[in-house]
Order: structure tokens, then C-alpha cells, then sequence
């Protein structure tokens, strides 16, 4: 491999005083927001041109108790993520191996529990078709599943292969789980809007 | 309408259209200065300070913030055009509409690729129209006969015809996609957009016979352009607005056998 | 998605790596196709988009043939397009509205996008800010991959059955959603562009704030950075709800969602079978609120190229660096809260349209005061008239007609007569063809050298600069007269069967012709191009004796790492003709005594703005 | 100020510093699951659309505050981040409301 030698990509410039990393992971986060932000503003603008009494109430079709469950599994992999982070300050392997590997179990559960509520709509033939409430709860959803996909490959990366470098580099494992993390609250974050929006209004 | 009027305008037909001009006209004369002026500025610079003219170049350069002043100018005259003219121009446009009973109300629907023009009739009613009923050919706008409303209602296809100095709304609606209305000569445009009924409104200062003598062409007429891209065919969404006396206008009207088919419609 | 990831593993490597492994220990494969080093993924970029320059514009001067004469067989060529699009060389109208649509497509998103930011951004910004390369140089060639592929599946479209995406470059809905399998591609190939913009922007902003040299604070960045940093936020910001609407759209086409579509749908006599309840609008609304701050983003890296090359040279200091620099990031501010200005039609309130009208006006400042500075920076100049600054000095009046025809649009009244019609046509061509073309042009004449190593000839260079000045204003200046007269714009006929087009309609035989001569005058820029690469002249380090680090501090070309020692900065960018130096340049890194005394300027304007 | 530092310099840490953080995410760990509940709760209410709507979003607020405050470190966070932040949040203000009440104000809208 040929990169020249890049300064700040472990410790931080002092003026600014981050690492390379950290700031791009928060720009994209940003950019993140403003995608989510754009399908929260059709959520809005369909649901208040909608005429009067064709917009459904989530909760009519949806079911609540599992997505509040959902809730409750996400956040509990919010928080083993920063127990994984925390036990990398620690330099305690194996709590990170046990948090990161929560963490990854966490995503897993979600994700089942959302291809049941999905599995449900289509047996009552609830498709993104069926109305504007739908399709935008199936964008919705959707691409945040996608995001756990993605924030789950690369927890599971540092979990497995990727934890060589505890040894090797240890500091910048700690800064790369950080970085997964911040990636990962975000993906915890964003569902705790969609979960109200969605299904209890 | 002023000296200031900016020339390759097409022909000036309604009442509205004057101001309008003189806007397109205000800011353009504003752009010509500012263009012209900083331009023999610039050509004057490009000679004076050519390496040939001057070898060593000056490192402050111009010391001088006069320049901020013309800034400041062309800031200032942007406020006048937009709070004296345009703003009030467009709430004249969209909030401004004449009582209906004095004016002339028809529906304009656009549809790829024609304009689907709907006059209530005589009783000032539009029959109900409703989706199921629209057919291509026989009821493009899917006008209910059922409706009492409907009997007297006229529909045609691509022709508007409005009576001049009497100001004419029209309610614009589209069943496919969105086109955009625009009778240049009139100074009007508004998008036709599905799920909305937009009015725009203007009154006619000029038959199209006047038309044509003021242009010396013979053929020459006011056209209902699409100026949305609406598909293969939007360059041949072409309608044709007829203004005559109220006399004739009357008569076109009463010529026009009253639509089959009719209270308040889908399309507005 | 995995951008993470892709950040994770970007400097895995940095740490192991040697700091200036040479290049040709590496395949073929590495070092040009997977490359990680910016010089090389700039010099893709910059490559791969003039091929899309070329192309968008190839469809052009097609469509500039049915325009000058409707409904008439084009010679010879025209069989090869094959029935389904020229049958017998006549061109059939959704043809022609993929033409336009991919023409616009191509030319914005896949031109100059990527030539602008991608290739000058890429190649000349880690070198004026003294680093050895972009911060997280996998993301780099990632980006560069993401926006090939997406070209390539851009291109693909055109041979899906009934074509490529025909409905205009806005692609608005409902049309868009009833349009051809094209529009889906359409879709596929943007979203591949616009995480190419992404991954880009992040890796632009993160590079311009941590791998500044030591001494280089942000009041001493040359402009051309200044204008890529704020470049870099408003893709970050602004493509993403496009992103979304895009998602959006496709739903509604493959998944028969309705967020575009309202209810009571009645294509060609059938009511259309979807559930309804969506709004056209909204798109709209998603599209502008990117594809405003677009159109700056088309035009301030090419401002950022004409102040690098006016300021070398005039031989003199910017006039006004500060009220650049004030000027671009308010620019890229208000650019975020003008987008409606495109939707004045579609049924505004007298209230909105006041606000978005009042924001238009106010973004035009600083646009003024940009050309202003600019200009004024002639003032006192000891001007050399080579071909970077013939481009770089058209510029000027060729934005400044561009711009100031956006003022009778942004003024909503007058916009009920000019909206949809040429005039718009004229005035955004302005803008982005004499002027950011001639910027890229400019661009390419002036880093040439370094990227190369040798320079282009100076006289094919005038060869291509004069005429295309003249063909240029050939086919944008009567747009604007078309449009006065009322010419509605994507018209296959040209506006023939219009009355009120009658008097204009020779115009267009003026525009195809000039276009085409546009397009053969471009032939001395590509022979240019590619026999300069060969035989042109060797470049000095410092081809420009300019101040600015990639000339002054590294060779031409640069090697891998860029510098043999990380070079310091002492001063600001452009300190040439300082007062008692016979030399007329003293580089930014240059260490000699006379950078105390023109520390920070002296007298107006302030050449080096105080720290 | 707190771990942050720490971490950014990569120096050596103390394990006390770490538990402090580790106690404080535990709290906000349960702050969050209780506010998972009321949020449920009030919907049974069935409140007027308004309240209703406004309730539950000041309680996600508050959930998402905390994630980002605690979990992500925003509270202890580098002023350049907090810039960065600040502009994105301006402008998903922007796309959020902008179409929104450019659409209160069209001249008609069909069928509301
Ligand atoms: C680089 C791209 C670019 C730039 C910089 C601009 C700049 C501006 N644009 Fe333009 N615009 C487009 C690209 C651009 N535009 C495109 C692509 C479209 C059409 C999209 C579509 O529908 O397909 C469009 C459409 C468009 C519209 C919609 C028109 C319609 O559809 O009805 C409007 C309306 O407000 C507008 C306004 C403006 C304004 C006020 C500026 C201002 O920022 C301009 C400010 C600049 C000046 C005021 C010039 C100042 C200079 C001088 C005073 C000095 C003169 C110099 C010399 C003589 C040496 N533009
Ligand atoms: C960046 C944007 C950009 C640029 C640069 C251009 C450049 C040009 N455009 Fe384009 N145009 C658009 C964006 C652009 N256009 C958009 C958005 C639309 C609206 C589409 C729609 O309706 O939806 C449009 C529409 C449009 C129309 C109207 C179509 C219609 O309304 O039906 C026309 C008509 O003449 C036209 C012509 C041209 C011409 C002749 C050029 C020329 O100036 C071309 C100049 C290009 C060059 C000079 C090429 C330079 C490159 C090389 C020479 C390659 C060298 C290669 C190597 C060395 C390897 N354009
Ligand atoms: Cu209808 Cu264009
Ligand atoms: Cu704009």
C-alpha cells in the first residue's frame, strides 16, 4: 500500500484538537440528518395535504407493543456500545468482546422483530402501495434498517477480525470503536423520532 | 407602455400587462447600466494595465472603496424593484381576483397534450365532474349529465374564447402531469399542477383582430402555450384564446352545443 | 451506508505506511485504475468528466440540429441513431427530450461537478494547503469509483427499451413517475453520483481543516480553497434531501408508492390504478432545496480557479481577500434559503413568494461583490494576456450577463413572463458555459504544467479561446431574445408552429450553427491537450512564477507525498510585487526577511490579512 | 474537562474516570427506557392531535438529547464539532418547515 504518511489520522491536531476520523464520521452524520431530515419533511407535508380523515393513526395498523419492545432492544445496544468503548479505555478485552458482541446480538434482535411486523403487513396486504401512510412508514423504516445492517457489519468487524489491532494499536481501535459507536447512537437516535412518529400519532 | 418599456416584448394585451413591462423594463435598463458600466470600466483597465503599459505591477492596487457605494447602489435599487413593484404586482396577481359575477369564470384542465376549456353556461354553474366518468373521446373532463348544473355547461377543446375589457378567471387544474398555462401576450403563466385548482386571472385589452393589425400579420392570434415539459407531445400543446366584442363572444358562446353530462367538480 | 466502515478502514494502512513509497513499485492496476494518491484520482476525475463534457455537449449539437430545421432527415449520421430514436435521420420528439434531459443531467452532475470539484478539487487542494494527500485517501478512490459507475449507468440508459430518462433534467413528477424504464436508471445512476459527492465532500472539509501546513491559518488559504471548503458544505447539506427524493421516486416507480402522485390521476383517458394522496410538489420542493445550492456549487470553484489565475497574473494581491472570502461563505449560506425562486408558478402565496423573492435579491450581493473585487483586482495590474487569463478575464463579463439575468427572474413578477421560456435558458448558460466552462478552461491551461510536467501550446490555446468567446454569446445571447419574445423552452420544434415565435425563430439557425462551431472549435483544445501530454514544452517547478504552494514548493510533476519536506507558510497567498523586492513573487513558504515588513498588509486593501 | 481529552491525546487514562462515565451511562441507560414508557403512555391518552403531537415529540426530544449528550459525548464535544452541528441543524430546520409552510401559503389547495 502507498499513502504518503497522513498526519492526525491517530492523535488529534492540536488547534482543532480531533483526529481525522472524528471529524469525517461528524460530517457525515450531518449529512445523514439532512437525508432523514428531507423524509421527515414528506412525512409532514403528505400528512397535513392529506384530506381530512384518510391520514390512518399508526397505532391503528401498527403494532406497538413490538415496536416499543424494538425501542427498548436498540437502546440497550446504545448503551453495551459505550460499555464497549468504555472497556476499550479499560483495556478489558474481554468485557469489550462480551459488550461488542451484545451490541451486535442487540441488532440481530431488532431486526428480526422488525422482518416480523413486516412479515404481518404483507399477510394483511399492507404494502407500501396501500397508502401514502405506508409507503412513507416502509421508506422509513426501511432505510434505517439499513443503517443497523451497516452499523452491525462493522461492530461485528471489531468484535471479530478487526480486534487484532488491540494489541497492535490500541489507541486507534479505541478510536475506531468510538467512531462505529457514534455511528451506531446515531442509527439509535434517529429511531427514537421515527418510533413516535410512526406509530403513536 | 413607457419609454422605459423593454424592447422584444410580444404584443401587449392586458390591462395587467403594463406594469409588468415596466418592471421587465426597470430592471433591465438597471442591468444594461450596470453591465456597461463596469464593462468600459473593465475594457479601460484591460489596456491601462497591460504589462506593455505598466511593467511593474502596483502591489495595493486600487485604494480606493468607492466601489462599495455602487454596491450599496445596486442594493438599493434591487429593494425599490422588489418592494415597489414585484411584490405588489404578484399580490395583485394571486390575491387581487375580481368578484366572479363580474367576471367572465371558466375551467381550463390541462390534459396531455391539450387545454379542456369548461364554461359553467348561463345558469354561472359547473356541472360536477368526477374521474369515473372521463372518457378520451366522448367526455374529456368526466362531466356528471345527472347534474342539472351540467345541462347548460359548455366544453371545449382547445378553444378559449373571452370577451374583451372584462376580466376573465380561470380555474387551472391537469389530470396527468403538470403543464404550465402561459398566453404570452396577456403576461400570464401559472403551472397546472394535479391535486390543485389554481386561478389565475387578467382582462383582455385587445381583440385578435386588433392583434392583428397591430402586428400586420395576418395569421397572427393569441395561443394558450405549455410551458411545462409534459412529455413527447408538449411541444404541440397548443390551444387558441379568441378575444372579441362581447357581442361575439356571446354568440360563440350560445353556438356552442351545451356539453352532455354536470353542481361542483372534481377538477375544482 | 457502510461509510463508516469505509472511514474505519481508510487509514488502517496510513499507519504502516512507509511515507514516500515510491510509485512504480506498484502494478499497473494500483497506480492508475485503484490508485489512492489525489494527483491520480484528480487526474481521472478531470479526464473522465471532459469526456462527459464532450458527450453532454455532442447531444446538444444533435438536438441543435432538429431545432434549426424540424422535422428534417440529418445527414448521413442521423440513420446510425436507428428507428427508435431517428428513424430515416428525422428525430422523434422523446428523443429529443432525452436529449435534453440527459444533456442537463450530464453536463451538471456528471461535467462539471466532477471537473470542478473532483478534478481540480482533488488535484490542486492537498498541494496549495501543503499536504501529502486528501485525509482518508481509500474514500478518495472510492468517491472516484462510486461517480464512474454511475456515469456508466447514466450512459447504459440510453439503450434500456424506450431510452434514456425524457423528462427534462428536473425530472418532475407525475411525469417522471409514468416515464420509461429510462427514468429508473435515471434514478440508480444519481443516487451513485450523489454518494460520490458525499464520500467527496466529507474527505474536502475534513482535508481543508486538519492537513493545513504549519503557518497556514484560513485567512491565508489561497480563494480557490476558501471556495472549495464552502463547496464541500453545501454538497454535504444539500444533496441528501435529493437522495431522499430520489428514494422517493423510485418507490413510487418500482414499489407503486404515491408520494408524487395525488389522487384522481387520468393518464391518456385511464385512470391511473395507484393509491393516491402524494404531492407533485414535494419533489419540487426536495429537488430545488439541492439543486439551487448546486448551481453554486457549479460556480464557485470556477470563482476560486479565476481569482488563482488573475491574481498570478495581474502580478498584484487580490483587491479585497476578505470581502471574497465574507462574500463566498455568505453565498453558501443564502443558497440554501432561495430554492422556491424555481417554484414561483406553482401556485405561491403572496408571502412565501415575497421571502423567497427578498432572499434572491439578497444572494445577488455577494455576487456583485465578488465580480467587483475581481475586477478591481485589474486595477494597478501589470497584466500578462496568456491563455489561462484570456479565459479567466472572460469570465468576468460572460457570469456578470449570466448573473444579472437571474435578476428579472428572481423578481417574481417578471418570472410570470420569463419562467419556462428560453430566457431562463440563456441565463443559467451564461452562467455555467462562458462562464464555469471557461473557468475549467482556464484551469486546465494554468495546472497543466504541474499535473504534467509540460506546458500547452499558448497558440492553439488563443486558437480555441477567440472563438469559442464568439460562439459562446453565438448561441446563449438570443435565448435571452427568444425568451423576451415569450419562446417557451424544451421545445422539439423550436417553436415553430408558435405565433408568437415567428419573429424570433431565425435565431435558432444562428444558435445550431454556432454551437456547431463551438464544437469544432474545441478541436484545438483536445489536440492541445493530448500533444501537449507528449511533446509540449518541459514546465519549470514554478512554470507561473506564482506564491501559492503547489507551484512553489513542489516539483511539476509532484511526486507521491507531494513534498520532499513539509513546506511552512509565512504569509498570505498572493504577495506579488511586494514593494522593494526586484522579484515580483514572494511564495507563501518562502522564509526571507521581507516577509516581516509585509507581515500584514499595510495601506488598502489589506493584502495579508492580520492573524 | 472530562475523558475526552484523555482519549484524543491518547493518554494514559484513570480507570476511576472511566467508572464515573460508566455509572452516568447506566443512569441515562434507564432515563431512556422510563421515557420509552411515558411516551407510550400518553398515547393511550388519545390527547387532541396538538398536545398529543407536541407531547411526544418533547419527549423524544429529550431521549434523543441524551443519547447525543452522553452516549455520543456532545456535552464534552470539541467547539468545531459543535459548530459543524449547529449549521447542520440549521438547515434540517430548513428542508424540515421550508416546504411545509411554503405549502400553508398556496393559493389553493385541492380537496382540503
Ligand atoms: C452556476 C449556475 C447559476 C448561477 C451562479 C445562478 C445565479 C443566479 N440565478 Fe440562476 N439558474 C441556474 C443556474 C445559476 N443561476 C440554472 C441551472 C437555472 C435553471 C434550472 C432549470 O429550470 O432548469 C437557474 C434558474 C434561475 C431562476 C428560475 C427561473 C425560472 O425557472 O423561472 C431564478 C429565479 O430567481 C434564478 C436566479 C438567479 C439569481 C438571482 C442569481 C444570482 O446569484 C446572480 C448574481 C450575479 C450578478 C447579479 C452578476 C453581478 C455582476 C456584475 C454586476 C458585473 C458585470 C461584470 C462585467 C461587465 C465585467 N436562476
Ligand atoms: C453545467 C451545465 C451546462 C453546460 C456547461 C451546458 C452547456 C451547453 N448547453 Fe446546456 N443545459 C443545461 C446545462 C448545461 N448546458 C441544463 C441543466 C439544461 C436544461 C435541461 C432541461 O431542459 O431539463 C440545458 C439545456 C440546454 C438547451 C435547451 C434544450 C431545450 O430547452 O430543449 C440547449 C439548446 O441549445 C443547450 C445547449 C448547450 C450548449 C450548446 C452548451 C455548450 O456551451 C457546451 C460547451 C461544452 C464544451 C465546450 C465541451 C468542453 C469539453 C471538451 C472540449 C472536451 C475535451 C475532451 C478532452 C480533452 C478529453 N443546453
Ligand atoms: Cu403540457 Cu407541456
Ligand atoms: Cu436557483
Amino acid at each position: 500500500m502507498t499513502t504518503a504518511a497522513i498526519p492526525y489520522t491517530v492523535e488529534p491536531r492540536p488547534d482543532t484538537g480531533l483526529n481525522n476520523v472524528k471529524l469525517g464520521i461528524w460530517l457525515f452524520l450531518a449529512s445523514e440528518v439532512m437525508l432523514f431530515g428531507a423524509l421527515f419533511a414528506s412525512y409532514i407535508l403528505l400528512r397535513v395535504g392529506a384530506p381530512p380523515g384518510t391520514w390512518p393513526e399508526g397505532a391503528t395498523i401498527l403494532n406497538v407493543p413490538l415496536a416499543t419492545l424494538n425501542t427498548a432492544v436498540l437502546i440497550s445496544s446504545s448503551v453495551t456500545m459505550v460499555m464497549a468503548w468504555a472497556s476499550c479505555m479499560k483495556r478489558d478485552l474481554g468485557k469489550f468482546r462480551l459488550y461488542m458482541g451484545l451490541t451486535v446480538l442487540c441488532g440481530v434482535g431488532f431486526l428480526i422483530i422488525k422482518a416480523i411486523e413486516y412479515g404481518a403487513k404483507f399477510q394483511h396486504h399492507l404494502l407500501p402501495s396501500t397508502n401514502t401512510f405506508l409507503a412513507i412508514y416502509f421508506t422509513l423504516t426501511g432505510l434505517h434498517a439499513l443503517h443497523v445492517i451497516g452499523g452491525m457489519a462493522v461492530n461485528a468487524w471489531f468484535w471479530g477480525p478487526g480486534s487484532k489491532m488491540w494489541h497492535t494499536a490500541h489507541q486507534q481501535f479505541t478510536n475506531r470503536v468510538e467512531t462505529a459507536g457514534l455511528f451506531w447512537h446515531f442509527v439509535d437516535l434517529v429511531w427514537i423520532f421515527l418510533f413516535p412518529i410512526l406509530y403513536l400519532l | 407602455m413607457t419609454v422605459l418599456t423593454f424592447p422584444g416584448l410580444p404584443e401587449l394585451a392586458s390591462a395587467h400587462g403594463g406594469e409588468l413591462d415596466a418592471l421587465i423594463g426597470y430592471v433591465h435598463w438597471l442591468m444594461f447600466a450596470l453591465f456597461f458600466a463596469w464593462g468600459a470600466f473593465f475594457l479601460f483597465l484591460l489596456v491601462r494595465f497591460r504589462k506593455k503599459r505598466n511593467p511593474r505591477a502596483d502591489y495595493y492596487g486600487l485604494r480606493t472603496h468607492a466601489t462599495s457605494y455602487a454596491e450599496i447602489g445596486v442594493a438599493l435599487a434591487e429593494a425599490i424593484l422588489l418592494v415597489g413593484f414585484s411584490i405588489p404586482l404578484w399580490s395583485a396577481r394571486v390575491d387581487a381576483l375580481p368578484p366572479e359575477d363580474e367576471a367572465v369564470v371558466a375551467r381550463v384542465i390541462a390534459e396531455q397534450f391539450a387545454w379542456n376549456v369548461h364554461y359553467p353556461g348561463a345558469d354561472g354553474l359547473f356541472g360536477t365532474t368526477r374521474v369515473e366518468l372521463v372518457d378520451s373521446q366522448t367526455n374529456p373532463i368526466g362531466l356528471d349529465n345527472a347534474d342539472p348544473a351540467a345541462a347548460d355547461d359548455v366544453v371545449t377543446l382547445n378553444q378559449l374564447h373571452l370577451p374583451v375589457d372584462r376580466p376573465a378567471i380561470l380555474h387551472l387544474s391537469a389530470k396527468d402531469v403538470i403543464h404550465s398555462l402561459g398566453v404570452p401576450e396577456m403576461r400570464i403563466k401559472q403551472d397546472a399542477i394535479p391535486g390543485l385548482t389554481i386561478p389565475v386571472w387578467f382582462t383582455p385589452t385587445m381583440t385578435t383582430a386588433e392583434l392583428r393589425e397591430a402586428t400586420g400579420r395576418a395569421d397572427a392570434q393569441y395561443e394558450l402555450v405549455c410551458n411545462q415539459l409534459c412529455g413527447i407531445g408538449h411541444y404541440r400543446m397548443k390551444g387558441f384564446l379568441t378575444v372579441e366584442t362581447a357581442e361575439e363572444f356571446q354568440a360563440w358562446l350560445a353556438s356552442q352545443a351545451p356539453a352532455e353530462g354536470a353542481g361542483d367538480g372534481f377538477w375544482g | 451506508m457502510a461509510q463508516p466502515g469505509t472511514a474505519e478502514r481508510e487509514e488502517r494502512h496510513d499507519d504502516h505506511s512507509a511515507a514516500h513509497e515510491a510509485d512504480h513499485q506498484l502494478g499497473f492496476w494500483r497506480r492508475v485504475v485503484f490508485s489512492v494518491d489525489h494527483k491520480v484520482i484528480g487526474i481521472q476525475y478531470t479526464v473522465t468528466s471532459l469526456f462527459f463534457l464532450l458527450f453532454g455537449f455532442s447531444l446538444m449539437m444533435l438536438a441543435r440540429w432538429q431545432l434549426a430545421n424540424p422535422g428534417e432527415a440529418l445527414p448521413v449520421i442521423g440513420a446510425l441513431f436507428g428507428a427508435s430514436r431517428m428513424p430515416g435521420g428525422v428525430m422523434l420528439p422523446e428523443f429529443y427530450n432525452q436529449l435534453g434531459a440527459m444533456h442537463g443531467t450530464i453536463m451538471v452532475f456528471m461535467g462539471v461537478v466532477p471537473l470542478a470539484v473532483g478534478g481540480f478539487g482533488n488535484f490542486v487542494v492537498p498541494l496549495q494547503i501543503g499536504a501529502p494527500d486528501m485525509a482518508f485517501p481509500r474514500l478518495n478512490m472510492a468517491s472516484y469509483h462510486a461517480y464512474f459507475w454511475g456515469g456508466v449507468i447514466m450512459l447504459a440508459s440510453f439503450f434500456v427499451p424506450g431510452g434514456a430518462a425524457q423528462s427534462g433534467w428536473t425530472s418532475y413528477p407525475p411525469l417522471s413517475d409514468i416515464a420509461p424504464t429510462g427514468q429508473t436508471v435515471w434514478l440508480v445512476g444519481m443516487i451513485f453520483l450523489i454518494t460520490s459527492s458525499l464520500l467527496g465532500s466529507i474527505n474536502f472539509i475534513v482535508t481543508i481543516i486538519q492537513l493545513r501546513a504549519p503557518g497556514l491559518t484560513f485567512f491565508r488559504l489561497p480563494f480557490f480553497v476558501w471556495a472549495q471548503f464552502v463547496t464541500a458544505f453545501l454538497l454535504l447539506l444539500a444533496f441528501p434531501p435529493l437522495e431522499a427524493a430520489s428514494f422517493m421516486q423510485l418507490m413510487d416507480r418500482v414499489a407503486g408508492t404515491s408520494f408524487f402522485l395525488p389522487s384522481g390521476l387520468v393518464v391518456t383517458g385511464q385512470a391511473l390504478e395507484v393509491s393516491g394522496g402524494g404531492s407533485p410538489i414535494l419533489w419540487q420542493h426536495l429537488f430545488w432545496f439541492l439543486a439551487h445550492p448546486e448551481v453554486y456549487v457549479l460556480i464557485l470553484p470556477a470563482m476560486g480557479i479565476i481569482a488563482e489565475v488573475i491574481a498570478n497574473n495581474t502580478r498584484k494581491p487580490l483587491w479585497g481577500y476578505k470581502a471574497l472570502v465574507y462574500s463566498v461563505v455568505g453565498i453558501g449560506f443564502l443558497s440554501f434559503v432561495v430554492w422556491a425562486h424555481h417554484m414561483f408558478l406553482t401556485g405561491m402565496g403572496t408571502v412565501m413568494n415575497a421571502f423567497f423573492q427578498t432572499t434572491t435579491m439578497i444572494i445577488s450581493i455577494p455576487s456583485v461583490i465578488i465580480l467587483t473585487a475581481l475586477i478591481l483586482s485589474l486595477w494597478g495590474a501589470s497584466m500578462r494576456f496568456n491563455t489561462p487569463m484570456l479565459f479567466a478575464l472572460a469570465f468576468l463579463p460572460m457570469f456578470g450577463i449570466g448573473g444579472l439575468t437571474g435578476l428579472p427572474l428572481g423578481l417574481s413578477a417578471a418570472d410570470i413572463h420569463l419562467h419556462d421560456t428560453n430566457y431562463v435558458i440563456g441565463h443559467f448558460h451564461y452562467v455555467v458555459a462562458p462562464g464555469t466552462i471557461f473557468a475549467l478552461f482556464a484551469g486546465i491551461y494554468y495546472w497543466f504544467p504541474k499535473a504534467t510536467g509540460r506546458r500547452m501550446s499558448e497558440t492553439l490555446g488563443k486558437l480555441h479561446f477567440w472563438p469559442s468567446l464568439l460562439f459562446m454569446n453565438g448561441i446563449f445571447f438570443p435565448m435571452l431574445i427568444q425568451g423576451m419574445a415569450g419562446m417557451q423552452r424544451r421545445l422539439y420544434d423550436g417553436g415553430a408552429s408558435y405565433s408568437h415565435a415567428q419573429d424570433v425563430l431565425w435565431w435558432n439557425d444562428v444558435m445550431s450553427w454556432s454551437a456547431w462551431g463551438l464544437g469544432l472549435t474545441q478541436v484545438f483544445f483536445i489536440v492541445n491537450f493530448f500533444w501537449s501530454l507528449k511533446k509540449g514544452a518541459p514546465a519549470a517547478a514554478n512554470e507561473w512564477q506564482a506564491t501559492t504552494l503547489e507551484w512553489s514548493a513542489a516539483p511539476s510533476p509532484p511526486p507521491h507525498g507531494n513534498f520532499a519536506v513539509q513546506p511552512v507558510v509565512y504569509r498570505g497567498p498572493y504577495e506579488y510585487s511586494v514593494p522593494g523586492m526586484e522579484r515580483d513573487y514572494l511564495p507563501q513558504d518562502d522564509p526571507s526577511e521581507t516577509a516581516a515588513d509585509t507581515g500584514s498588509g499595510h495601506g488598502l486593501p489589506d493584502p495579508v490579512p492580520a492573524e | 474537562m472530562s475523558e475526552q481529552h484523555a482519549v484524543d491525546h491518547g493518554a494514559h487514562h484513570d480507570h476511576a474516570d472511566v467508572d464515573r462515565h460508566v455509572r452516568v451511562y447506566v443512569l441515562v441507560f434507564v432515563a431512556l427506557l422510563v421515557l420509552t414508557v411515558v411516551t407510550v403512555a400518553i398515547s393511550y391518552l388519545d390527547l387532541p392531535t396538538g398536545p398529543a403531537v407536541a407531547l411526544a415529540l418533547f419527549v423524544a426530544l429529550v431521549k434523543g438529547s441524551l443519547v447525543a449528550c452522553f452516549f455520543m459525548h456532545l456535552i464534552s464535544e470539541k467547539k468545531l464539532i459543535l459548530w459543524v452541528l449547529a449549521l447542520t441543524v440549521f438547515m434540517f430546520l430548513g428542508v424540515l418547515l421550508g416546504p411545509w409552510i411554503t405549502d400553508l401559503d398556496q393559493v389553493k389547495l385541492f380537496g382540503t
